[in-house]
């Protein structure tokens, strides 16, 4: 079913993404893109103003119960509507556009923060995402999980380490001409195969870097998003979808959820074929191999390795922000990539602009080896 | 940069106390006493599954009482080799992780996989339960898989 | 906030389900318990799971040190092949959930929702993990969970020590005959009102005035409400409950008790104003509240009622409250009776919402149910509220 | 297969799981932190766009939403506002171990802090049926201070018989 309005996204804000703001508490990160994000737009939290604010972070990340209870000052959440996703960012654009769609509100907020240094490791706190009794006891964590759709995926496909190695390379190429990136610095094929082999066949090179950062944006009803924004950018699809939790009970190689979310979201945008369909393609590639996995379930082609081999991700204008190699926490995965296209699609991309982009698409992942996907399709005016 | 910022080592700790429910205790059970595998058969969705569970999480079919004993070999059908090192881990890596299919089912399971050489670990690798000879109340009942040669025992 | 809002369409509840609440659960599993919830939910409306389209879930990670549980959790939720969100706000989460599947509805994102609130208590350790909630660089050191006596010492000075504590033991000792009523309640303890002041005296302190009486449960349980769209309410020829409207109000990350209108006032006020409530002693049929203690449940009367003076108190003492009073508060028991909090707020939509369709069974309120109010409370006193109807409401632009 | 649940063993797992952190105190805090520990002076932040002082400080005035906030350095003494006696024993979130009872929480408008922006600490009181609002209260440092809310070990109770404002 078609979208009964579009909800256009007016404003956004990215913290740079560093491995290791230790300056800085979430709330100071999350204040400077909130901050923002409110003066782009001219507005604050008064009456007429933004009027209820949607935050994604993590209790487990934070090390804190309610961990939206730490930003509640900074969202501008004091005696008023505040509600926390806790998933993958895009998902907080998901619940954003159904409270602007309800008609509950016409202007709201969405700040989401994660600060992947805080805690000992990353794997300590995705562990705890297994059952007590026949998965954490094995040492399951979402690393290893990766790992078995990477092995799953390569058998499948043919792609080669060499392949996931110049979609490094490329990550940087890209990263270098965006500001927020974190890893920008160039890397050699040799660095990048000598980097340890984590979890076969993930080395270290093929896996996000831990990170912190804060995005925020002002999502806006129709009407009220062409009073804030001279380009306000439209959500015009949305879908998401949950796989089956034991791993043994999946599909590995391919992206079966992804799939389900992107059909979804293209049915409500009028996408027919989306091998064509994009001017601008952001994937949450928290490891390598998920790049021409995620780009065969979102239909951008039918053989990742062949797509890699021909130059895919070049001609598809796909992770021009660097993607998620580059760095971005794991609950921003999906918001950096939405918030990439909304820069990409208000001209604001800079060193890495696509030119005359007019339909873009961003994907999001939640939970072991991508569990819960999200899809989210968005247009500018022209 | 000159910051008043500093850090502060801390930690996040309570006690837990976890309960796998009737379904799951009694698998644990049989795999811990009678080295049985037993897994969870759903007619409707024409699935054995293991872990097993007291609902079908697809048909919402009711499954507490569907047992069925599959065999305690299998094939790898995945795997990954864990090289990094955490706290949970059941071994000092390296070691095997690997999804294992049992025997005359379609109930695959997540298991570490105890193998001579570690590298010629492979997809299509026949690979047979090793029981815990002490008592362990969850899937490492099962210490291991142990790889078996391939011709002596097909499927 | 205060501008009246055009809702694109309307939400009816037409199912509602909860596990047993109970403080030993060890029978079942995490996903095995929402399984429970769920299964009656659908049992409810008549649906199967394959009419679900979406499922919102919800409760606090360090509870039970699960992390992002809806994963795990999808063997007994119905999740898999389906949309899902996972919001939490903290003891508000159930009402946020209520929120979230209203607006994913109204949306038309979503034709049936399904909300599941959960928390299995036993497995963690509740205060400590309460605790957790403060910043880990000032206050966590000394907070002592959700407990304070503070409101109790405000009450003991406002209206003498005698009055207060009868006041708040009777409203304890209603809440307990009420629990007595609901076959789910995890707890009622046949409590005599000719003891009043024995009860008080002989439970031990938790802080100050604040006994463990006056306290709520520490329960294991989920909640599972179905939220649909009008066409399939009309299909199913289902019993709705309609959504009307809802206001969430927060407060800062510090808690100071004083100093401000509470949440709660300040939300009644908003929500009131926008649905034409000026008397909602009259205008509302039942009140479904998320009373942490009895002295917060005595307290909190007199703000989302927005009495004065000792209006409340009058209420309690004259067995307004009650299941046969003028205004009956918590048919079900309230949270004194059963906490599972992520899913407790979304319980007290649930009891509203078996209210109005006339489906609380040994609990339903004795007259005509037409409007029900619930409330969630959490965080640093936030406070959220949820208007229930029996009749559809007009003005939805769809 | 016929074992009815009474019969049945039912599995428990029982373990402390725990996670090490650093926590950041960024630089409002770190400030805070800092002048207790090295100067035994307690600063509050005063919010220029409404006079809220803040205490903890904190990046933003969650009231006016604004940013610009002078330091102001406050007490040790001060008023006792509201209290708690806590006799329920809870585990310390931070290091899993159990806290003695009973001990008194209480609210404490510091000297120098116009409106209602208490500081929340022990209490220290040999005495907890003497507490009363508007006792007089000096916060007591300890001696090895590490940049930490126990920099302050407890306020302690002024036997000087005034009463505050």
């Amino acid at each position: 079913m078609a979208l009964s309005q579009r909800v256009g996204i007016c404003a956004v804000a990215q913290t740079t993404f560093s491995p290791n703001r230790w300056e800085e508490r979430v709330q100071g990160l999350v204040w400077d893109v909130v901050k923002s994000v409110k003066d782009a737009v001219g507005l604050g939290f008064e009456e007429g103003g933004i009027e209820a604010s949607i935050t994604v972070s993590d209790d487990l990340f934070d090390a804190r119960t309610i961990s939206d209870n730490a930003v509640t000052d900074v969202v501008g959440a004091h005696f008023r509507g505040e509600e926390k996703v806790a998933a993958d960012g895009a998902q907080g654009v998901y619940y954003g556009v159904s409270t602007i769609l309800s008609g509950h509100h016409d202007v709201v907020l969405l700040a989401g923060h994660c600060k992947e240094s805080q805690a000992a490791s990353r794997n300590q706190i995705t562990h705890l995402a297994f059952d007590p009794f026949f998965t954490r006891p094995l040492g399951l964590d979402y690393l290893a999980a990766a790992a078995l759709q990477a092995q799953a995926y390569l058998a499948r496909s043919g792609v080669t380490e060499m392949q996931l190695a110049d979609l490094v390379m490329r990550s940087r190429h890209w990263a270098a001409r965006n500001p927020v990136a974190q890893e920008q610095s160039r890397i050699t094929v040799e660095e990048i195969l000598s980097a340890p082999m984590l979890a076969d066949p993930i080395r270290a090179s093929f896996m996000y870097p831990v990170s912190d950062g804060a995005i925020a944006m002002v999502l806006a009803s129709e009407e009220r998003a062409r009073d804030l924004c001279d380009n306000p950018v439209w959500i015009t699809g949305l879908g998401n979808s949950h796989d089956a939790f034991y791993l043994g009970e999946r599909d590995l190689s391919r992206a079966k959820s992804l799939e389900e979310a992107a059909q979804r979201a293209y049915r409500m945008a009028d996408i027919d074929t989306p091998g064509t369909a994009f001017d601008v393609v952001e994937i949450a590639d928290q490891y390598a191999h998920q790049l021409p996995l995620y780009a065969e379930a979102l239909g951008l082609c039918n053989d990742g390795a062949a797509w890699l081999r021909e130059g895919g991700p070049d001609a598809q204008q796909v992770n021009h922000s660097g993607g998620m190699l580059a760095g971005n926490p794991l609950m921003l995965g999906g918001l950096a990539r939405v918030a990439e296209c909304v820069l990409q699609l208000q001209g604001k991309a800079g060193g890495r602009q696509v030119p005359q982009a007019h339909c873009a698409v961003a994907q999001g992942a939640t939970g072991p080896a991508g569990q819960l996907q999200t899809v989210v399709v968005l247009e500018n005016d022209l | 940069m000159t910051t008043d910022a500093f850090t502060i080592a801390g930690k996040m700790a309570l006690p837990y106390q976890y309960f796998a429910g009737a379904t799951s205790s009694r698998c644990i059970v049989a795999l811990r006493d009678e080295k049985k595998i037993l897994a969870s058969r759903c007619e409707r969705s024409d699935r054995t599954v293991f872990p097993p569970r007291q609902v079908c999480d697809l048909t919402f079919e009711d499954l507490s009482d569907n047992w069925v004993e599959v065999s305690d070999r299998g094939t790898i059908t995945g795997f990954t080799i864990i090289r990094y090192a955490e706290p949970y881990q059941p071994m000092a890596p390296p070691y095997v992780l690997a999804l294992i299919r049992l025997d005359g089912s379609d109930a695959t399971l997540t298991h570490i996989v105890h193998s001579e050489d570690i590298e010629t670990v492979a997809i299509g690798q026949r690979v047979n339960a090793v029981f815990a000879e002490t008592p362990v109340n969850n899937i490492l009942a099962i210490r291991h898989f142990c790889c078996v040669p391939t011709d002596s025992d097909s499927p | 906030m205060s501008t009246s809002k055009r809702k694109h369409r309307n939400v009816g509840i037409i199912g509602c389900g909860m596990s047993v609440f109970s403080s030993h659960r060890e029978e079942v599993n995490q996903p095995e318990m929402i399984h429970e919830a769920v299964a009656e939910a659908l049992a409810d409306a008549g649906i199967t799971l394959a009419d679900v389209d979406c499922v919102v879930h919800g409760n606090m990670e360090l509870f039970e040190m699960v992390h992002q549980p809806d994963m795990w959790h999808s063997l007994g939720s119905g999740v898999v092949g389906k949309s899902g969100l996972r919001l939490t706000t903290g003891g508000t989460t159930g009402m946020t959930l209520a929120c979230a599947a209203d607006n994913l509805v109204a949306s038309g994102l979503h034709d049936v929702v399904l909300a599941i609130g959960f928390e299995k208590l036993q497995e963690g350790h509740t205060t400590g993990g309460i605790s957790n909630m403060a910043d880990p660089l000032w206050g966590r050191k000394l907070q002592a969970g959700a407990l304070t006596g503070t409101t109790a010492q405000a009450m003991i000075d406002e209206f003498g020590k005698e009055r207060a504590c009868d006041a708040a033991m009777k409203l304890r000792i209603i809440m307990d005959e009420h629990a007595a009523l609901n076959d789910k309640a995890h707890r009622s303890f046949g409590l005599e009102r000719r003891y009043i002041k024995e009860l008080t005296e002989n439970s031990p302190p938790l802080v100050g005035e604040l006994r463990m009486i006056h306290m709520c449960s520490q329960s294991d349980g989920a909640c599972a409400v179905i939220f649909a769209a009008p066409h399939k309410i009309k299909e199913w020829n289902a019993n709705p409950a309609w959504v009307v409207d809802h206001e969430t109000v927060h407060r800062e990350e510090n808690v100071v008790f004083t100093g401000t209108k509470s949440t709660h006032r300040v939300a009644s006020e908003r929500l009131f104003a926008r649905n034409g409530i000026t008397n909602p002693r009259e205008q509302l049929d039942v009140f479904e509240m998320y009373d942490p203690s009895a002295w917060w449940g005595l307290d909190w009367l007199r703000e989302f009622l927005l009495l004065e003076g000792d209006e409340h108190l009058k209420m309690v003492e004259n067995d307004e409250i009650g299941i046969q009073g003028t205004f009956p508060v918590n048919p079900s028991g309230g949270v004194m009776a059963s906490n599972p909090i992520g899913a407790t707020a979304l319980v007290r939509v649930a009891e509203a919402a078996l209210q109005v369709r006339g489906t609380a069974g040994r609990h339903q309120v004795p007259k005509e149910v037409k409007r029900a109010l619930a409330s969630g409370f959490g965080g640093t006193l936030w406070s959220v509220l949820m208007l229930l109807a029996r009749d559809e409401p007009q003005g939805a632009s769809q | 297969m016929t074992d009815t649940p009474r019969e049945q063993e039912l599995i428990v797992s029982k373990q402390i799981l725990s996670i090490e952190q650093t926590f950041s105190t960024g630089p409002i805090m770190g400030h805070f932190l800092r002048e207790l520990r090295d100067n035994q002076r307690i600063m509050a932040l005063r919010c220029r766009a409404n006079g809220r002082f803040l205490l903890p400080p904190r990046e933003v005035d969650a009231w006016s939403l604004s940013d610009d906030l002078e330091w102001i350095e406050v007490g040790p003494e001060g008023t006792l506002c509201e209290f708690d006696v806590v006799y329920y024993a809870s585990p310390d979130p931070l290091t899993g171990a159990t806290r003695n009872v009973p001990y008194v929480i209480g609210w404490v408008i510091l000297d120098g802090v116009e409106g209602l922006s208490p500081l929340w600490h022990l209490i220290h009181t040999t005495d907890i049926p003497a507490l009363r609002h508007g006792l007089r209260v000096r916060a007591v440092f300890a001696e090895t201070r590490t940049g930490a809310m126990e920099d302050i070990v407890h306020f302690e109770v002024l036997n000087t018989g005034e009463t505050g404002p």
